[in-house]
């Protein structure tokens, strides 16, 4: 038994030293650590590899659904195994640990988070964060809000809040706040606690508006089947008449359904979501009511913050990475302006972009501007003016769609 | 002709007093009904939980009873609902056809789970979980990640209608009534759940017969999955066999449809053990209880109630013990020795 | 007298398992309307031609003919079906089902009416079935598990009657019943033998076989030693070829030396839910104290009792120093060890080495120097390979798992583990059942070595000779009681024994 | 008659059946599979798999597994399955953790508060599972049902305790941790105790009797309902040690952490070599081995370029062919565990 494991050992040594394939180098290796696996991830994976990859000379490795900061830990050090040189990790909550990791392996990191982790900001690798812009998000709500609220009625609320306690999820809780702000200011309600108490209260519960015809009823917790028993009861109530969701909305609208078609009353939605076959059929299609399903949305434009997490670790592979820190020199902080869109027909333009080369906000082209290679004064400055100027969708649309 | 009366109120005493229950402490605790009959919302909850459940603890009794838990069943759900509904989709149907593509895609994929078992002879849990991981990953890549969409396609709504989901659920305990207490494969199950050895020798086909368990479960479990994915207009890929995780929770009502079963038979026992914890699951979402403590509760109820089931007759053998010491007080006054006091 | 007209033949067969001859060129016709009794010691082949008959094995070599036409059944289903049914000795019923059930077990189909099974139709069947048999104390559709043992004898009884078999084989089932049941299956082969038809009756209670069977073939070491008509019938005779090899040597023991009245265990009136109430016995230093009794007696009860194995529900077993054995563990710190009837279920672990098996009673003894847990494996394999030589195991290393051996080299395993740690009171419990004779000669040597090294040790069989030739005392036991003590000094006869038995 | 017919093997087959029976072919075959996974993947990447740096990061990917599949390898060698193995490492994690954030916010020193949450972590591990394993032999419910039940509990009383939130350990204390190797102590120290409680002591041997037949363990003075505690005990320390290892690793914990550790465990326990029905085909190292093999596919896949999400199939189809392999084909049916 010893002789041949004798010779299986020394085999393995003698052909690993003797390098069979010579992995070409030529290209980037970029690892991509998604949280979720959902339809709209494939779209983002048909961008980076059909737009970003030749355009930036990368090779993307895509990981599955990444749910706790071990795993992806592990994704960062086998892509290290493959020779990758950066990662664009979606999973927020490991976003410390993670740059951590990345920067003991020397591979550039970027988050796609709206919130920095103070306790990695000085890494040399860490590039600091893309993400929804706090602010953005709460105007995009605002905005979405005060469409349906438009008529001058009554009107309640209830909401679906996810990971807004705690900050979780920073865009989710800044969403809420807007809510609970456009209410206050349209029919001036007094909260008896404020507002940070209301959203950061874990059980699901109505908040106390002071008002008695205005009725404000929070879910908070992650979709699955006690979330959906959860909001019947509200939702049955027939009290309120507009639903908003600040993640998943899809799996709520039979149970929203159902009540409109009880009640004969119209429940309008107000939703988060990305560019996608599914928002636009949310619109198209109608309720029991003949409404549409999905009255005001707050588009992700997540394409733009991968476009942009690729040129950052671009730049920095090509010696920018000085010019994309952020004043003081530490990570960077880059919001990305979600784009309000309250009706059927703004959508139906937006619905286009994204598509094909000629449509995405940022193709080939556009990228040049944030390639230090092609535009050597690309940095945290002429990074964040961009982003400032897609906020403007009709301008984007104006400019994309011919 | 009355014992099967008695049989019959004993069955749906449980569900009758599960409601009661919870309609006092709901009342009490949140000043709320259990069931709101102002709109079928609820109706339509209960109807629909206790649908998918139920059909799923049936898969699951098929091979729990033979000792065999599938870790795989979840699985099953998945690759039956999505690749079955995603094929159906693709060729234009809609409606009742995503609902019998979902029940033979998940023969099929029971069917294949069967066979591997029967062919490799791993033990049953090995083979959930290897055939589970297998199965996720041919879910990813046939349905290109996505998982399935109904979310705006015309025609699923019946699937998610009160009457239709009964009239599912009334043919699912047919079919398994019928399965189970008259056909051979019914007889033949019983047999070897008391000795595999017995019954082989007996000329029954022990190999057959399991692979026919696993295909059936993988059937019920697909059909559970439409039921499921039509109200919630999706059902996502998971990764690392976290499809599992709802089909051990439902190793509950199997156990108390097991025992209800007493009273009628495994099918309507396990129906009614279902309803039972549904209604006492919607009590609990009344009572706006946070997810963890109503699993909590779940749980501590459960773990009474194996307790129970383990130690039933107890109390018959602590008299059984008494009455031998009394035998034995009377035999030593026969024989003279002086009785201890 | 009926016509003469050949029911079976079976031609020169031949079967061996591994190294143990089963039957050696086997030939023997049966004809109808005949009572055939196979009478032979353990081990002598009885048991395997029938069971060949039966489909329950193929034959290594040699051929059968059943009604003229060549037979080679491939299972006990098709054998059923086509007229020869057998009655095994061990449980043949499955507990969660019902009669019917269990009665028309993998034939089903047969009630199949249109898409469903009927389930009426089958248990009027058995009903039918039962009163035809004269059944009246089960119920067709009653769960097996509420019958007794020989209530379940009785349904595996009516199960082969069913089928109406030509021949119908009953397997050592007599042992299993009581009276009124024996009375049941002897009224069955009766009836049989009426119809014109003939049973096979297997046992090795000579008696029994002498009074049932119309004529008696003797089988020793697999191969036939002759067939006595009833009309001759003489009872020295058939034990002769029966037993017939001359000893080589004491096979068993020759002397009469007595024992130390010193009582190194005493069961002090004790009672157990089942079997006993307020029974006492003293077991002496240097005893080999032999019970005996048919298997329901409650024997291998008062064994287990003895080790701690079943609750006392009053009374207790105490040790010479007054020590109460309440579990095993007791028992096996103050050197007792038990050697259990379910040898393959209970006394070893099959799938482990035979190493682990010997070594599991020397965790204590072969410590790696000091009080702590850590085990000296030098020590322990001392101790295996002690056992091994002694016992001469033939096996090809002691790390080879127990299942690869042989019936004898089994219960020589598990013998060396209880030895080994120098054991001061042994139960044995049917030490010698389904081991070939060369190994029984080879422990009943040991027993008698064990017993001048003033071991004590309590024999509970099944087998009489095997009391006979063993004991100092024997106790035949009957309804969980002693109804006979007999020294072994007083001449042990079995026509004695067997009064007190039945 | 009760033996069974046992076939004549023909004499080539007879060898080589001997070959797979014999004692050192099972325990060394797990060895042969890592040693062919290293070497296919150090062949298909031309050399990269090899490189040292390659194996340490395998070897920390994989210590949380073989700290708590060391742990479970004692349980599973009385032929239980224990499924709360994930739930009871993260619950411990979490409560460690609150404990260690509370001494600090409460002005404690780093190193009270790194030895009180250690403390905690064990002694809490040990406890739930002494508690499953009295739960299970005091009022005879099934082990496997007991740790279904457990498995939901402690995952729900960790959503009780954290909500959505995560903790997290500063990452300077978790650094400081990793750089000193306390992982790998933890890890060392624990296996080297368990190989020996395993492979040389009464323990060990017991539990391994107990599996392979409960009822002749219980005839030679071996009561399951007291080694039943040891192995849940021994298990619950390498749980508890496993947190640790977690913890130094990752820092932070919420309730989607190591959702998957339960049935990494055992699929690292039942890779390693041992039999889900225990007895005495099991070896403490099992784990260990499991654990790296079971890492070291997916680190090389990642490397060959095989998508995530079909990494998962090929790992599960590699784990139904090796554990088929490695056993003898029964000629029935898998005995039942339910």
């Amino acid at each position: 038994m010893k002789k041949i494991f004798a010779l299986l050992l020394s085999m393995a040594m003698i052909l690993a030293v003797l390098p069979l394939t010579s992995l070409a180098q030529e290209k980037y290796i970029i690892g991509v650590a998604f949280q979720n696996v959902t339809s709209d991830t494939e779209i983002q994976k048909d961008y980076y590899t059909n737009e970003l990859a030749p355009a930036l000379g990368m090779e993307f490795i895509f990981s599955e659904a990444i749910k706790d900061t071990e795993t992806l830990v592990t994704f960062i050090e086998n892509c290290y195994a493959k020779g990758a040189v950066g990662i664009i990790n979606y999973y927020t909550a490991g976003r410390g640990r993670g740059a951590e990791a990345a920067d003991q392996y020397e591979m550039f990191f970027i988050t796609q988070a709206s919130k920095l982790d103070d306790a990695t900001l000085d890494l040399e690798y860490n590039l600091g964060n893309c993400g929804a812009s706090v602010d953005g998000m709460a105007r995009a709500y605002t905005a979405a809000m005060e469409s349906v609220l438009a008529d001058g009625e009554n009107h309640s609320v209830l909401m679906c809040t996810t990971a807004a306690v705690g900050q979780v999820a920073a865009s989710h809780y800044y969403s809420t706040q807007a809510m609970l702000e456009t209410m206050q200011n349209k029919y001036n309600l007094t909260y008896s606690k404020s507002i940070d108490e209301i959203i950061n209260t874990d059980s699901p519960g109505e908040v106390d508006t002071g008002n008695p015809n205005i009725k404000i009823f929070l879910v908070p917790g992650t979709d699955n089947d006690k979330t959906l028993a959860t909001i019947s009861t509200p939702l049955q109530s027939g009290d309120y008449d507009i639903f908003v969701a600040v993640s998943g909305y899809a799996n709520y609208t039979s149970a929203i359904a159902e009540v409109e078609r009880a009640k004969n009353m119209d429940i309008k939605v107000v939703a988060t979501a990305s560019i996608e076959k599914q928002t636009l059929t949310g619109f198209t299609t109608l309720d029991p009511l003949g409404n549409p399903i999905l009255n005001a949305v707050i588009l992700n434009p997540l394409n733009v913050a991968n476009a942009f997490c690729a040129a950052a670790i671009y730049n920095a592979l090509n010696g920018g990475a000085e010019a994309l820190k952020d004043a003081d020199g530490n990570a960077a902080q880059l919001f990305v302006n979600p784009w309000p869109c309250p009706d059927a027909e703004t959508y139906a333009n937006i619905a286009k972009l994204d598509t094909e080369h000629d449509t995405y906000v940022i193709n080939a082209d556009d990228l040049q501007r944030l390639m230090v290679t092609s535009n050597p004064d690309a940095n945290h400055d002429s990074y964040a003016e961009y982003l400032m100027e897609l906020a403007d969708i009709d301008a984007i649309i104006a400019r994309k769609i011919k | 002709m009355n014992r099967r009366i008695k049989n019959t109120l004993i069955t749906l005493a449980f569900p009758v007093l599960m409601f009661l229950i919870m309609e006092a402490v709901c009342l009490i605790a949140a000043g709320r009904h259990v069931i709101d009959f102002s709109t079928n919302l609820d109706l339509v909850n209960l109807v629909r939980n206790t649908g998918i459940a139920c059909a799923i603890t049936y898969a699951l009794s098929f091979n729990l009873t033979s000792g065999r838990l599938d870790l795989s069943l979840g699985a099953q759900r998945l690759a039956g609902t999505v690749i079955g509904s995603n094929i159906a989709l693709a060729l234009g149907l809609s409606g009742v056809w995503l609902l019998l593509f979902s029940l033979t895609f998940g023969l099929v994929f029971g069917l294949v789970v069967g066979l591997v078992f029967v062919w490799a002879r791993v033990p049953p849990m090995v083979l959930g979980i290897g055939m589970g991981l297998i199965l996720e990953s041919v879910v990813y890549v046939t349905s290109g990640g996505v998982g399935l969409n109904l979310f705006g396609v015309q025609g699923i709504t019946i699937l998610s209608e009160a009457y239709f989901t009964i009239l599912v659920v009334a043919i699912l305990l047919v079919v398994v009534l019928y399965l189970v207490a008259y056909t051979k494969f019914g007889y033949q199950m019983r047999a070897i759940q008391g000795s595999q050895r017995i019954a082989q020798n007996s000329g029954i086909n022990i190999f057959r017969h399991a692979v026919l368990c696993y295909t059936f479960a993988g059937g019920l479990v697909g059909v559970a999955g439409i039921l499921d994915a039509a109200y919630k207009t999706q059902m996502a890929v998971t990764s690392g066999n976290a499809s599992s995780g709802p089909v051990v929770s439902n190793t509950f009502p199997m156990f108390l449809g097991i025992f209800l079963g007493r009273w009628s038979n495994q099918a309507v026992g396990i129906l009614v053990a279902t309803l039972t914890l549904r209604i006492f699951a919607m009590g609990l979402a009344k009572l706006q209880l946070s997810e963890a403590m109503s699993n909590v509760v779940n749980m501590f109820l459960y773990l009474a109630f194996l307790v129970y089931l383990a130690n039933e007759n107890y109390f018959k053998k602590r008299k059984a013990w008494a009455d031998r010491l009394v035998e034995v007080q009377e035999k030593k006054s026969k024989l003279g020795i002086p009785v201890e006091a | 007298m009926p016509t003469k007209e050949v029911l079976l033949e079976v031609q020169n067969m031949y079967k061996n398992f591994g190294a143990t001859v089963a039957l050696n060129n086997v030939s023997f016709t049966l004809n109808r309307g005949v009572v055939c009794g196979l009478i032979g010691e353990n081990g002598s082949g009885k048991s395997t031609v029938s069971s060949i008959a039966a489909g329950m094995q193929p034959p290594t070599k040699g051929s059968m003919k059943f009604k003229g036409e060549p037979w080679a059944p491939p299972s006990m289903l098709y054998a059923e079906k086509h007229g020869i049914g057998m009655i095994v000795q061990e449980a043949g019923t499955i507990p969660n089902i019902t009669v019917a059930e269990n009665i028309f077990l993998g034939h089903e189909a047969m009630f199949k009416q249109g898409p469903i099974i009927n389930r009426a139709k089958m248990m009027a069947a058995t009903r039918e079935l039962l009163e035809g048999l004269g059944i009246t104390n089960i119920q067709a559709d009653q769960p097996v598990r509420e019958l007794d043992m020989q209530q379940r004898k009785v349904v595996e009884i009516a199960k082969c009657m069913y089928w109406k078999p030509e021949i119908l084989i009953v397997d050592e089932t007599s042992t299993a019943l009581s009276q009124d049941g024996r009375e049941f299956l002897y009224s069955i082969m009766a009836a049989q033998r009426d119809n014109n038809r003939s049973v096979i009756f297997i046992s090795h209670d000579l008696d029994e076989m002498m009074e049932q069977c119309d004529e008696l073939t003797v089988l020793r070491d697999g191969v036939i030693i002759g067939t006595v008509q009833k009309a001759d019938y003489e009872p020295s005779l058939i034990r002769r070829m029966m037993i017939g090899r001359e000893i080589q040597g004491n096979y068993y023991r020759d002397d009469f030396d007595g024992y130390s009245d010193e009582v190194v265990l005493k069961a002090d009136c004790i009672t157990t839910m089942e079997d006993l109430l307020c029974f006492d016995l003293e077991l002496h230093k240097g005893e080999i104290l032999g019970i005996g009794g048919l298997s329901q007696c409650g024997m291998h009860t008062v064994g287990r009792a003895l080790f701690g194995l079943e609750k006392l529900v009053d009374g207790k077993v105490t040790l010479k120093d007054g020590t109460k054995i309440n579990n095993t563990r007791t028992a096996i710190k103050n050197r007792m060890g038990y050697v259990s009837k379910n040898r393959d279920t209970e006394s070893l672990g099959l799938s482990a080495s035979i190493m682990e098996n010997i070594a599991s009673t020397g965790y204590d003894i072969n410590r790696w120097h000091g009080p702590g847990p850590l085990i000296s494996n030098r020590k322990e394999k001392d101790y295996v390979d002690e056992q091994v030589k002694e016992l001469s195991i033939k096996c090809a290393s002691k790390y080879h798992n127990v299942n690869t051996l042989s019936g004898g080299n089994k219960q020589k395993v598990v013998f060396g583990k209880w030895i080994a740690p120098d054991s001061e009171i042994l139960i044995l419990d049917c030490p010698t059942r389904g081991v070939d004779v060369g190994v029984k000669a080879a422990m009943y040597q040991l027993m008698y070595r064990m017993k001048k090294a003033g071991k004590s040790i309590l024999l509970i069989s099944e087998e009489l000779q095997e009391l006979i030739g063993m004991s100092d005392r024997v106790l035949i036991m009957k309804d969980g009681e002693v109804r006979l003590e007999m020294m072994r000094t007083e001449g042990l006869t079995e026509q004695k024994l067997i009064e007190y038995m039945i | 008659m009760t033996d069974v017919a046992i076939r004549e093997p023909s004499s080539l087959r007879n060898k080589l059946l001997s070959v797979w029976e014999n004692r050192w072919t099972t325990r060394l075959m797990p060895f042969v599979i890592l040693l062919l996974i290293a070497f296919a993947f150090s062949l298909a990447t031309g050399g990269r798999f090899l490189a040292s740096r390659n194996l340490t990061i395998i070897l920390n990917q994989a210590l949380v597994v073989a700290t708590v599949a060391t742990g479970g390898t004692f349980i599973f060698a009385t032929g239980n399955v224990n499924l709360a193995m994930g739930a009871t490492t993260v619950l411990c994690e979490t409560v460690s953790a609150m404990a260690f954030l509370a001494i600090l916010d409460a002005g404690g020193s780093v190193e009270l508060g790194l030895v009180v949450m250690f403390v905690i972590s064990v002694i809490l591990a040990v406890f739930i599972m002494g508690f499953s394993a009295i739960l299970s032999t005091k009022l005879n419910v099934r082990v496997l049902y007991v740790t279904i039940v457990m498995m939901t509990l402690l995952a729900a009383i960790q959503q009780a305790l954290l909500g959505g939130s995560t903790l997290t350990i500063p990452s300077k204390i978790t650094r400081m941790l990793a750089n000193n190797n306390v992982h790998y102590i933890i890890f060392g120290v624990f296996f080297a105790f368990a190989v020996v409680i395993f492979h040389f002591t009464k323990i060990g041997r017991t539990l391994r009797f107990i599996g392979t037949n409960e009822i002749c363990a219980h005839q030679t003075g071996k009561f399951k309902k007291d080694y039943l505690l040891l192995a849940f005990v021994i298990g619950g320390l390498g749980m508890g040690l496993g947190a640790m290892v977690a913890i130094i690793r990752s820092g932070s914990v919420s309730i989607t952490t190591l959702s998957s550790l339960n049935m990494d465990t055992m699929l690292a326990i039942v890779l390693g070599g041992m039999s889900v029905f225990g007895g005495s085909k099991s070896f403490v190292y099992a784990g260990v081995i499991g654990a790296v093999t079971v890492t070291a596919l997916q680190n090389g896949m990642v490397m060959v370029g095989v998508d995530s999400n079909l990494i998962q199939g090929v790992r599960g189809l590699l784990f139904l062919l090796l554990v088929a392999a490695a056993q003898k084909r029964p000629h029935g049916l898998p005995a039942p565990e339910g």
